[in-house]
Protein backbone atom coordinates (compact mmCIF):
# COMPACT_ATOMS: atom_id res chain seq x y z
CA UNK A 1 0.00 0.00 0.00
CA UNK A 2 1.73 3.31 -1.16
CA UNK A 3 1.13 6.19 1.55
CA UNK A 4 1.25 9.96 0.33
CA UNK A 5 1.98 13.06 2.87
CA UNK A 6 1.67 16.62 1.55
CA UNK A 7 2.74 19.45 3.42
CA UNK A 8 3.20 19.88 7.04
CA UNK A 9 2.27 16.07 7.43
CA UNK A 10 4.96 15.52 4.68
CA UNK A 11 7.65 17.78 6.60
CA UNK A 12 6.64 16.14 10.09
CA UNK A 13 7.06 12.69 9.15
CA UNK A 14 10.09 13.64 7.05
CA UNK A 15 9.09 11.91 3.63
CA UNK A 16 6.43 12.65 0.62
CA UNK A 17 5.74 8.78 0.26
CA UNK A 18 6.36 5.49 1.91
CA UNK A 19 5.11 1.81 0.75
CA UNK A 20 3.89 -0.03 3.85
CA UNK A 21 2.13 -3.41 4.85
CA UNK A 22 -0.32 -2.42 7.40
CA UNK A 23 -1.59 -4.82 10.02
CA UNK A 24 -4.55 -6.81 9.23
CA UNK A 25 -6.34 -4.34 12.13
CA UNK A 26 -5.88 -1.42 9.79
CA UNK A 27 -9.58 -1.48 8.30
CA UNK A 28 -10.37 2.43 8.15
CA UNK A 29 -7.88 5.46 7.45
CA UNK A 30 -7.85 6.24 10.95
CA UNK A 31 -6.91 2.94 12.12
CA UNK A 32 -4.29 3.01 9.40
CA UNK A 33 -3.00 6.43 11.21
CA UNK A 34 -3.07 4.80 14.73
CA UNK A 35 -0.72 2.14 13.20
CA UNK A 36 1.47 4.72 11.47
CA UNK A 37 1.89 6.80 14.74
CA UNK A 38 3.54 4.09 16.12
CA UNK A 39 6.10 3.75 13.74
CA UNK A 40 8.19 6.79 14.50
CA UNK A 41 8.59 10.00 15.91
CA UNK A 42 8.09 11.96 13.30
CA UNK A 43 4.72 10.30 12.16
CA UNK A 44 3.50 10.53 16.08
CA UNK A 45 4.10 14.07 15.83
CA UNK A 46 2.69 14.67 12.00
CA UNK A 47 -0.59 12.53 13.43
CA UNK A 48 -0.84 14.29 17.02
CA UNK A 49 -4.56 15.83 16.30
CA UNK A 50 -6.59 14.46 13.87
CA UNK A 51 -8.79 17.02 13.93
CA UNK A 52 -6.17 18.87 11.83
CA UNK A 53 -6.07 15.53 9.01
CA UNK A 54 -7.94 15.19 5.81
CA UNK A 55 -7.30 11.98 3.77
CA UNK A 56 -7.59 10.95 0.44
CA UNK A 57 -8.46 7.03 -0.60
CA UNK A 58 -7.23 6.28 -4.30
CA UNK A 59 -7.43 10.47 -5.04
CA UNK A 60 -10.95 10.66 -3.19
CA UNK A 61 -11.63 12.38 -0.74
CA UNK A 62 -13.00 11.25 2.37
CA UNK A 63 -13.09 10.66 6.24
CA UNK A 64 -11.42 8.73 8.69
CA UNK A 65 -14.04 6.28 9.07
CA UNK A 66 -13.25 5.52 5.43
CA UNK A 67 -12.51 1.60 4.59
CA UNK A 68 -8.87 1.27 2.93
CA UNK A 69 -10.00 -2.32 2.16
CA UNK A 70 -8.36 -2.79 -1.19
CA UNK A 71 -6.85 0.58 -1.68
CA UNK A 72 -4.07 1.21 -3.87
CA UNK A 73 -2.61 4.54 -2.57
CA UNK A 74 -4.17 6.62 0.56
CA UNK A 75 -3.25 10.44 0.99
CA UNK A 76 -2.79 12.08 3.92
CA UNK A 77 -2.62 15.80 4.63
CA UNK A 78 -4.05 19.01 6.22
CA UNK A 79 -7.31 20.78 5.39
CA UNK A 80 -6.38 22.35 1.59
CA UNK A 81 -5.72 25.63 1.23
CA UNK A 82 -5.61 26.25 -2.68
CA UNK A 83 -7.18 29.02 -4.76
CA UNK B 1 -15.05 23.27 -23.45
CA UNK B 2 -13.42 22.28 -20.44
CA UNK B 3 -10.04 23.60 -19.88
CA UNK B 4 -7.67 22.63 -16.60
CA UNK B 5 -4.41 24.11 -15.83
CA UNK B 6 -1.84 22.97 -13.24
CA UNK B 7 1.55 24.39 -13.88
CA UNK B 8 4.38 26.09 -12.45
CA UNK B 9 4.57 28.61 -15.68
CA UNK B 10 2.94 32.10 -15.06
CA UNK B 11 -0.78 32.37 -16.09
CA UNK B 12 -1.31 34.21 -18.75
CA UNK B 13 -5.19 36.25 -18.60
CA UNK B 14 -4.84 37.46 -22.38
CA UNK B 15 -4.79 33.73 -23.91
CA UNK B 16 -7.35 32.27 -21.07
CA UNK B 17 -9.83 35.38 -21.65
CA UNK B 18 -9.45 34.47 -25.50
CA UNK B 19 -9.83 30.90 -25.25
CA UNK B 20 -13.31 31.36 -23.27
CA UNK B 21 -15.08 33.97 -25.05
CA UNK B 22 -16.02 31.36 -27.88
CA UNK B 23 -19.03 32.39 -29.26
CA UNK B 24 -20.26 33.09 -26.09
CA UNK B 25 -22.55 36.13 -24.58
CA UNK B 26 -21.07 36.51 -20.98
CA UNK B 27 -17.60 35.88 -19.31
CA UNK B 28 -17.10 35.68 -15.83
CA UNK B 29 -13.50 35.61 -14.57
CA UNK B 30 -12.23 35.52 -11.30
CA UNK B 31 -7.87 36.25 -10.54
CA UNK B 32 -6.13 35.57 -7.36
CA UNK B 33 -3.05 36.86 -6.71
CA UNK B 34 0.00 36.72 -4.38
CA UNK B 35 -1.17 40.02 -1.59
CA UNK B 36 1.50 42.67 -2.66
CA UNK B 37 0.87 44.38 0.52
CA UNK B 38 1.15 41.91 3.70
CA UNK B 39 4.58 41.49 3.53
CA UNK B 40 4.99 37.95 2.06
CA UNK B 41 7.88 37.69 -0.29
CA UNK B 42 7.43 34.15 -1.16
CA UNK B 43 3.87 32.21 -1.54
CA UNK B 44 5.10 28.14 -2.17
CA UNK B 45 1.72 26.23 -3.77
CA UNK B 46 2.25 22.39 -2.99
CA UNK B 47 -0.33 19.91 -4.80
CA UNK B 48 -1.54 16.08 -4.98
CA UNK B 49 -0.48 15.31 -8.72
CA UNK B 50 -2.99 13.50 -10.26
CA UNK B 51 -5.72 14.20 -7.77
CA UNK B 52 -5.56 17.73 -8.20
CA UNK B 53 -6.22 17.53 -12.04
CA UNK B 54 -8.94 15.22 -11.32
CA UNK B 55 -11.09 17.76 -8.95
CA UNK B 56 -10.43 20.68 -11.28
CA UNK B 57 -12.22 18.91 -14.39
CA UNK B 58 -15.13 17.56 -11.85
CA UNK B 59 -15.44 20.67 -10.77
CA UNK B 60 -15.47 22.34 -14.23
CA UNK B 61 -17.87 19.51 -15.27
CA UNK B 62 -19.92 20.28 -12.61
CA UNK B 63 -20.39 24.13 -12.99
CA UNK B 64 -20.95 23.53 -16.86
CA UNK B 65 -24.07 20.70 -15.98
CA UNK B 66 -25.39 23.43 -13.58
CA UNK B 67 -25.46 26.59 -15.55
CA UNK B 68 -25.12 25.12 -19.14
CA UNK B 69 -21.71 27.17 -19.67
CA UNK B 70 -20.34 27.60 -22.96
CA UNK B 71 -16.75 26.78 -21.49
CA UNK B 72 -15.20 26.44 -18.10
CA UNK B 73 -11.82 27.16 -17.37
CA UNK B 74 -9.55 26.39 -14.39
CA UNK B 75 -5.76 27.67 -14.64
CA UNK B 76 -3.82 27.19 -10.94
CA UNK B 77 -0.25 27.56 -10.59
CA UNK B 78 1.78 25.87 -8.04
CA UNK B 79 5.05 26.43 -6.96
CA UNK B 80 6.89 29.48 -5.94
CA UNK B 81 5.80 32.55 -6.60
CA UNK B 82 6.20 36.42 -5.83
CA UNK B 83 3.53 39.10 -4.62
CA UNK B 84 1.60 40.70 -8.05
CA UNK B 85 1.76 37.58 -9.51
CA UNK B 86 -1.42 35.27 -10.31
CA UNK B 87 -2.17 32.03 -8.40
CA UNK B 88 -5.30 31.09 -9.55
CA UNK B 89 -7.52 31.84 -12.48
CA UNK B 90 -10.75 31.03 -13.01
CA UNK B 91 -13.65 31.53 -15.83
CA UNK B 92 -16.98 30.79 -17.04
CA UNK B 93 -18.85 31.67 -20.35
CA UNK B 94 -22.25 31.54 -20.78
CA UNK B 95 -25.47 32.85 -23.50
CA UNK B 96 -26.26 35.34 -20.84
CA UNK B 97 -24.31 37.16 -17.38
CA UNK B 98 -26.25 35.52 -14.55
CA UNK B 99 -25.11 31.96 -15.65
CA UNK B 100 -21.27 33.04 -16.48
CA UNK B 101 -21.39 35.19 -13.21
CA UNK B 102 -22.52 32.30 -10.87
CA UNK B 103 -20.81 29.44 -12.23
CA UNK B 104 -17.52 32.16 -11.67
CA UNK B 105 -17.97 32.20 -8.34
CA UNK B 106 -19.02 28.75 -7.52
CA UNK B 107 -15.80 27.62 -9.34
CA UNK B 108 -13.69 29.61 -6.63
CA UNK B 109 -15.79 29.00 -4.20
CA UNK B 110 -15.98 25.07 -4.34
CA UNK B 111 -11.93 25.11 -5.72
CA UNK B 112 -11.02 26.36 -2.38
CA UNK B 113 -12.36 23.62 -0.46
CA UNK B 114 -12.08 20.69 -2.78
CA UNK B 115 -8.97 20.61 -5.04
CA UNK B 116 -5.70 19.32 -3.28
CA UNK B 117 -3.48 22.22 -3.29
CA UNK B 118 -1.75 23.85 0.17
CA UNK B 119 -0.06 27.61 0.12
CA UNK B 120 3.16 28.26 2.54
CA UNK B 121 3.73 31.91 3.07
CA UNK B 122 7.55 33.10 3.57
CA UNK B 123 7.81 36.24 5.55
CA UNK B 124 11.60 37.74 5.71
CA UNK B 125 12.82 34.00 7.46
CA UNK B 126 10.10 32.18 8.48
CA UNK B 127 7.72 30.18 6.48
CA UNK B 128 4.63 28.95 7.43
CA UNK B 129 1.75 26.61 6.07
CA UNK B 130 -1.33 28.75 5.68
CA UNK B 131 -4.60 27.91 8.33
CA UNK B 132 -7.75 27.21 6.21
CA UNK B 133 -10.25 29.73 6.77
CA UNK B 134 -13.67 29.37 7.97
CA UNK B 135 -15.46 31.63 5.39
CA UNK B 136 -14.28 28.95 2.96
CA UNK B 137 -16.06 26.52 4.04
CA UNK B 138 -19.01 28.52 4.50
CA UNK B 139 -18.69 30.38 0.73
CA UNK B 140 -18.32 26.65 -0.49
CA UNK B 141 -21.30 25.16 1.48
CA UNK B 142 -23.76 27.57 0.32
CA UNK B 143 -23.51 26.00 -3.06
CA UNK B 144 -24.65 22.34 -1.95
CA UNK B 145 -26.74 20.42 -2.77
CA UNK B 146 -24.85 20.25 -5.79
CA UNK B 147 -25.96 17.74 -8.59
CA UNK B 148 -23.57 15.12 -8.84
CA UNK B 149 -20.95 14.72 -12.01
CA UNK B 150 -22.26 12.70 -14.56
CA UNK B 151 -21.28 8.93 -15.08
CA UNK B 152 -18.05 9.26 -16.98
CA UNK B 153 -17.37 13.04 -16.94
CA UNK B 154 -14.36 12.50 -14.50
CA UNK B 155 -11.24 12.46 -15.99
CA UNK B 156 -8.10 12.33 -14.72
CA UNK B 157 -6.00 14.83 -16.27
CA UNK B 158 -1.74 14.82 -16.42
CA UNK B 159 -0.01 16.54 -14.05
CA UNK B 160 2.08 18.11 -16.45
CA UNK B 161 3.11 21.45 -17.85
CA UNK B 162 0.30 21.19 -20.39
CA UNK B 163 -3.34 20.99 -19.66
CA UNK B 164 -6.43 19.06 -20.10
CA UNK B 165 -8.34 20.23 -23.08
CA UNK B 166 -11.72 18.70 -23.44
CA UNK B 167 -14.46 19.29 -25.75
CA UNK B 168 -17.97 18.57 -25.26
CA UNK C 1 -8.52 53.84 -8.35
CA UNK C 2 -11.40 54.39 -10.69
CA UNK C 3 -11.17 53.95 -14.44
CA UNK C 4 -14.05 54.39 -17.10
CA UNK C 5 -13.42 54.34 -20.70
CA UNK C 6 -16.16 54.87 -23.38
CA UNK C 7 -14.52 54.29 -26.54
CA UNK C 8 -15.26 52.98 -30.35
CA UNK C 9 -11.72 51.54 -30.00
CA UNK C 10 -11.72 47.78 -29.51
CA UNK C 11 -11.01 46.66 -25.44
CA UNK C 12 -8.19 45.41 -25.28
CA UNK C 13 -8.89 42.79 -21.85
CA UNK C 14 -5.00 42.69 -21.18
CA UNK C 15 -4.54 45.52 -20.65
CA UNK C 16 -7.34 45.98 -18.34
CA UNK C 17 -6.48 43.01 -16.32
CA UNK C 18 -3.32 44.66 -15.56
CA UNK C 19 -4.51 47.99 -14.51
CA UNK C 20 -6.93 46.52 -12.16
CA UNK C 21 -4.20 44.12 -10.14
CA UNK C 22 -2.11 46.37 -8.84
CA UNK C 23 -1.67 45.28 -4.95
CA UNK C 24 -5.09 43.64 -4.90
CA UNK C 25 -5.57 39.53 -3.64
CA UNK C 26 -8.31 39.31 -5.84
CA UNK C 27 -9.78 40.31 -8.99
CA UNK C 28 -13.21 39.55 -10.58
CA UNK C 29 -14.34 40.59 -14.27
CA UNK C 30 -17.26 40.43 -16.21
CA UNK C 31 -17.00 40.94 -20.25
CA UNK C 32 -20.45 41.23 -22.42
CA UNK C 33 -19.87 40.43 -26.16
CA UNK C 34 -21.85 40.10 -29.42
CA UNK C 35 -23.37 36.76 -29.50
CA UNK C 36 -21.46 35.02 -32.28
CA UNK C 37 -24.53 32.35 -32.82
CA UNK C 38 -27.86 34.42 -32.94
CA UNK C 39 -27.41 35.80 -36.59
CA UNK C 40 -26.93 39.60 -35.69
CA UNK C 41 -24.17 40.80 -38.02
CA UNK C 42 -23.76 44.16 -36.34
CA UNK C 43 -24.20 45.44 -33.32
CA UNK C 44 -24.31 49.40 -32.88
CA UNK C 45 -24.17 51.32 -29.65
CA UNK C 46 -25.65 54.80 -28.65
CA UNK C 47 -24.83 56.69 -25.76
CA UNK C 48 -25.26 60.09 -23.83
CA UNK C 49 -22.15 61.57 -24.43
CA UNK C 50 -21.67 63.22 -20.63
CA UNK C 51 -24.31 61.65 -19.24
CA UNK C 52 -22.80 58.38 -20.22
CA UNK C 53 -19.40 58.76 -18.46
CA UNK C 54 -20.83 60.40 -15.56
CA UNK C 55 -23.34 57.38 -15.26
CA UNK C 56 -20.50 55.43 -14.81
CA UNK C 57 -17.97 57.52 -12.50
CA UNK C 58 -20.59 57.53 -10.31
CA UNK C 59 -21.18 53.45 -10.23
CA UNK C 60 -17.65 53.09 -10.02
CA UNK C 61 -17.34 55.07 -7.26
CA UNK C 62 -20.36 53.50 -5.43
CA UNK C 63 -19.01 50.20 -6.13
CA UNK C 64 -16.08 51.41 -4.43
CA UNK C 65 -17.30 52.34 -1.43
CA UNK C 66 -19.67 49.95 -0.50
CA UNK C 67 -17.51 47.15 -1.23
CA UNK C 68 -13.47 48.67 -0.13
CA UNK C 69 -12.37 47.93 -3.74
CA UNK C 70 -8.94 48.29 -4.54
CA UNK C 71 -9.70 49.36 -7.94
CA UNK C 72 -12.83 49.52 -10.42
CA UNK C 73 -13.13 49.50 -13.86
CA UNK C 74 -15.58 50.11 -16.77
CA UNK C 75 -15.04 50.20 -20.47
CA UNK C 76 -17.55 50.44 -22.45
CA UNK C 77 -17.44 50.43 -26.48
CA UNK C 78 -19.56 52.42 -29.00
CA UNK C 79 -20.39 52.20 -32.44
CA UNK C 80 -20.68 49.78 -34.63
CA UNK C 81 -19.50 46.24 -33.77
CA UNK C 82 -19.29 42.56 -35.49
CA UNK C 83 -19.75 38.82 -33.59
CA UNK C 84 -17.33 38.09 -31.35
CA UNK C 85 -16.46 41.34 -29.80
CA UNK C 86 -16.59 42.98 -26.63
CA UNK C 87 -19.23 45.45 -26.02
CA UNK C 88 -17.98 46.10 -22.17
CA UNK C 89 -15.50 44.61 -19.48
CA UNK C 90 -16.04 45.66 -15.72
CA UNK C 91 -14.05 44.87 -13.59
CA UNK C 92 -13.41 44.98 -9.61
CA UNK C 93 -10.69 44.05 -7.63
CA UNK C 94 -10.41 43.89 -3.76
CA UNK C 95 -8.37 41.99 -0.54
CA UNK C 96 -10.62 39.48 -0.68
CA UNK C 97 -12.34 37.17 -3.56
CA UNK C 98 -16.20 37.91 -1.82
CA UNK C 99 -16.03 41.55 -2.34
CA UNK C 100 -14.71 41.52 -5.48
CA UNK C 101 -17.23 38.71 -6.86
CA UNK C 102 -19.91 40.85 -5.60
CA UNK C 103 -19.01 44.19 -6.92
CA UNK C 104 -18.29 43.12 -10.45
CA UNK C 105 -21.88 41.73 -10.18
CA UNK C 106 -23.02 44.96 -8.76
CA UNK C 107 -21.00 47.03 -11.70
CA UNK C 108 -22.96 44.72 -14.43
CA UNK C 109 -26.03 44.34 -12.64
CA UNK C 110 -26.58 48.38 -12.17
CA UNK C 111 -24.86 49.56 -16.02
CA UNK C 112 -27.38 47.93 -17.57
CA UNK C 113 -30.40 50.31 -16.23
CA UNK C 114 -28.48 53.21 -14.72
CA UNK C 115 -26.26 54.16 -18.07
CA UNK C 116 -27.40 55.43 -21.28
CA UNK C 117 -26.11 53.27 -23.91
CA UNK C 118 -28.85 51.91 -26.51
CA UNK C 119 -28.11 49.14 -28.53
CA UNK C 120 -29.32 48.92 -32.55
CA UNK C 121 -29.05 44.97 -33.79
CA UNK C 122 -28.58 44.34 -37.49
CA UNK C 123 -29.73 40.80 -38.65
CA UNK C 124 -29.61 40.86 -42.70
CA UNK C 125 -31.33 43.32 -44.10
CA UNK C 126 -33.39 44.33 -41.30
CA UNK C 127 -32.12 46.83 -38.24
CA UNK C 128 -33.71 46.93 -34.66
CA UNK C 129 -33.72 49.06 -31.48
CA UNK C 130 -33.35 46.10 -28.88
CA UNK C 131 -36.10 46.12 -26.15
CA UNK C 132 -35.17 46.22 -22.35
CA UNK C 133 -35.26 43.21 -20.50
CA UNK C 134 -37.02 42.81 -17.47
CA UNK C 135 -34.57 40.21 -15.83
CA UNK C 136 -32.32 43.71 -16.39
CA UNK C 137 -34.47 45.57 -13.52
CA UNK C 138 -34.82 42.79 -11.22
CA UNK C 139 -31.13 42.40 -11.75
CA UNK C 140 -30.53 46.10 -10.88
CA UNK C 141 -33.15 46.11 -8.07
CA UNK C 142 -31.88 42.98 -6.01
CA UNK C 143 -28.89 45.39 -5.28
CA UNK C 144 -31.28 48.79 -3.54
CA UNK C 145 -31.17 50.26 -0.72
CA UNK C 146 -27.62 50.92 -2.50
CA UNK C 147 -25.44 53.43 -0.68
CA UNK C 148 -25.65 57.28 -2.19
CA UNK C 149 -22.90 58.53 -3.82
CA UNK C 150 -20.73 60.33 -1.37
CA UNK C 151 -21.04 64.05 -1.61
CA UNK C 152 -18.15 65.29 -4.45
CA UNK C 153 -17.43 61.53 -5.81
CA UNK C 154 -19.29 62.37 -8.95
CA UNK C 155 -16.86 63.67 -11.52
CA UNK C 156 -18.14 64.78 -14.92
CA UNK C 157 -15.98 62.11 -17.32
CA UNK C 158 -14.66 63.26 -20.92
CA UNK C 159 -16.54 61.35 -23.84
CA UNK C 160 -13.06 61.26 -25.98
CA UNK C 161 -11.17 57.59 -26.57
CA UNK C 162 -9.14 58.32 -23.73
CA UNK C 163 -10.53 57.70 -20.54
CA UNK C 164 -11.03 58.90 -17.06
CA UNK C 165 -8.43 57.81 -14.32
CA UNK C 166 -8.94 59.26 -10.92
CA UNK C 167 -7.11 58.01 -8.19
CA UNK C 168 -8.66 57.82 -4.67
CA UNK D 1 -33.74 74.87 -23.43
CA UNK D 2 -31.46 72.39 -25.39
CA UNK D 3 -33.75 69.16 -26.26
CA UNK D 4 -31.65 65.59 -26.90
CA UNK D 5 -33.24 63.02 -28.34
CA UNK D 6 -31.52 59.05 -28.57
CA UNK D 7 -32.15 56.36 -30.34
CA UNK D 8 -35.76 55.35 -31.67
CA UNK D 9 -36.90 58.85 -30.88
CA UNK D 10 -34.50 60.41 -32.51
CA UNK D 11 -35.26 58.64 -35.84
CA UNK D 12 -39.19 59.10 -35.14
CA UNK D 13 -37.83 63.00 -34.38
CA UNK D 14 -35.59 63.02 -37.37
CA UNK D 15 -33.25 65.25 -35.26
CA UNK D 16 -30.74 64.04 -32.96
CA UNK D 17 -31.39 67.86 -30.60
CA UNK D 18 -32.96 71.00 -31.15
CA UNK D 19 -33.21 74.14 -29.15
CA UNK D 20 -36.59 75.47 -28.23
CA UNK D 21 -38.69 77.74 -26.69
CA UNK D 22 -41.23 76.07 -24.15
CA UNK D 23 -44.54 77.86 -23.76
CA UNK D 24 -44.71 78.47 -19.65
CA UNK D 25 -47.69 75.88 -19.01
CA UNK D 26 -44.50 72.88 -19.73
CA UNK D 27 -43.53 72.98 -16.22
CA UNK D 28 -42.44 69.11 -15.93
CA UNK D 29 -40.71 66.88 -18.64
CA UNK D 30 -44.38 65.02 -19.32
CA UNK D 31 -45.79 68.74 -20.00
CA UNK D 32 -42.79 69.91 -22.29
CA UNK D 33 -43.17 66.13 -24.44
CA UNK D 34 -46.80 67.40 -24.90
CA UNK D 35 -46.06 70.26 -26.23
CA UNK D 36 -43.44 69.01 -28.42
CA UNK D 37 -45.65 66.41 -29.82
CA UNK D 38 -47.80 69.38 -31.65
CA UNK D 39 -44.96 70.62 -33.52
CA UNK D 40 -44.71 67.98 -35.85
CA UNK D 41 -45.72 64.81 -37.20
CA UNK D 42 -42.15 62.93 -36.64
CA UNK D 43 -42.39 64.18 -32.73
CA UNK D 44 -46.03 63.14 -32.45
CA UNK D 45 -45.15 59.68 -33.51
CA UNK D 46 -42.06 59.60 -31.03
CA UNK D 47 -43.96 60.46 -27.94
CA UNK D 48 -47.26 58.45 -29.03
CA UNK D 49 -46.19 55.83 -26.24
CA UNK D 50 -45.63 57.81 -22.59
CA UNK D 51 -44.33 54.27 -21.03
CA UNK D 52 -41.94 53.68 -23.83
CA UNK D 53 -40.19 56.72 -22.81
CA UNK D 54 -37.38 58.03 -20.10
CA UNK D 55 -35.82 61.61 -19.42
CA UNK D 56 -32.84 63.28 -18.04
CA UNK D 57 -32.92 66.59 -17.17
CA UNK D 58 -29.10 68.29 -17.17
CA UNK D 59 -27.98 64.97 -17.43
CA UNK D 60 -29.49 63.28 -14.23
CA UNK D 61 -32.35 60.82 -15.06
CA UNK D 62 -35.61 61.52 -13.92
CA UNK D 63 -39.21 60.44 -13.87
CA UNK D 64 -41.87 62.30 -16.68
CA UNK D 65 -43.29 64.57 -13.64
CA UNK D 66 -39.61 65.98 -12.72
CA UNK D 67 -39.88 69.75 -13.10
CA UNK D 68 -38.17 71.46 -16.30
CA UNK D 69 -38.11 74.83 -14.45
CA UNK D 70 -34.22 76.18 -14.88
CA UNK D 71 -33.03 73.06 -16.98
CA UNK D 72 -30.51 73.57 -19.67
CA UNK D 73 -30.28 70.31 -21.06
CA UNK D 74 -33.22 68.02 -21.57
CA UNK D 75 -33.02 64.38 -23.33
CA UNK D 76 -35.72 62.35 -24.28
CA UNK D 77 -35.17 58.91 -24.93
CA UNK D 78 -36.47 55.08 -25.01
CA UNK D 79 -35.33 52.53 -21.89
CA UNK D 80 -31.69 51.80 -21.88
CA UNK D 81 -30.17 48.94 -22.65
CA UNK D 82 -26.40 49.08 -22.52
CA UNK D 83 -23.93 46.09 -20.83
Amino acid sequence: MRILYFAWVREAVGMPEEIIDPPPEAVTVGALIDWLATTSEGHARAFADRDRLRAAVDQAFVGLDASVRGAREIAIFPPVTGG
Amino acid sequence: MIRVIVSEVQIDVATEMAMIEGSAGAVATFTGLVRADDGVSVLDLEHYPGATEAALVRLANVATSRWSLCAATIVHRVGPMAPGERIVFVGASAAHRGAALEACTYLIDRLKTDAPFWKRETRGMASNWVEPRDSDDAAAARWTPINPPLEGEVAVASATDGGVSRSR
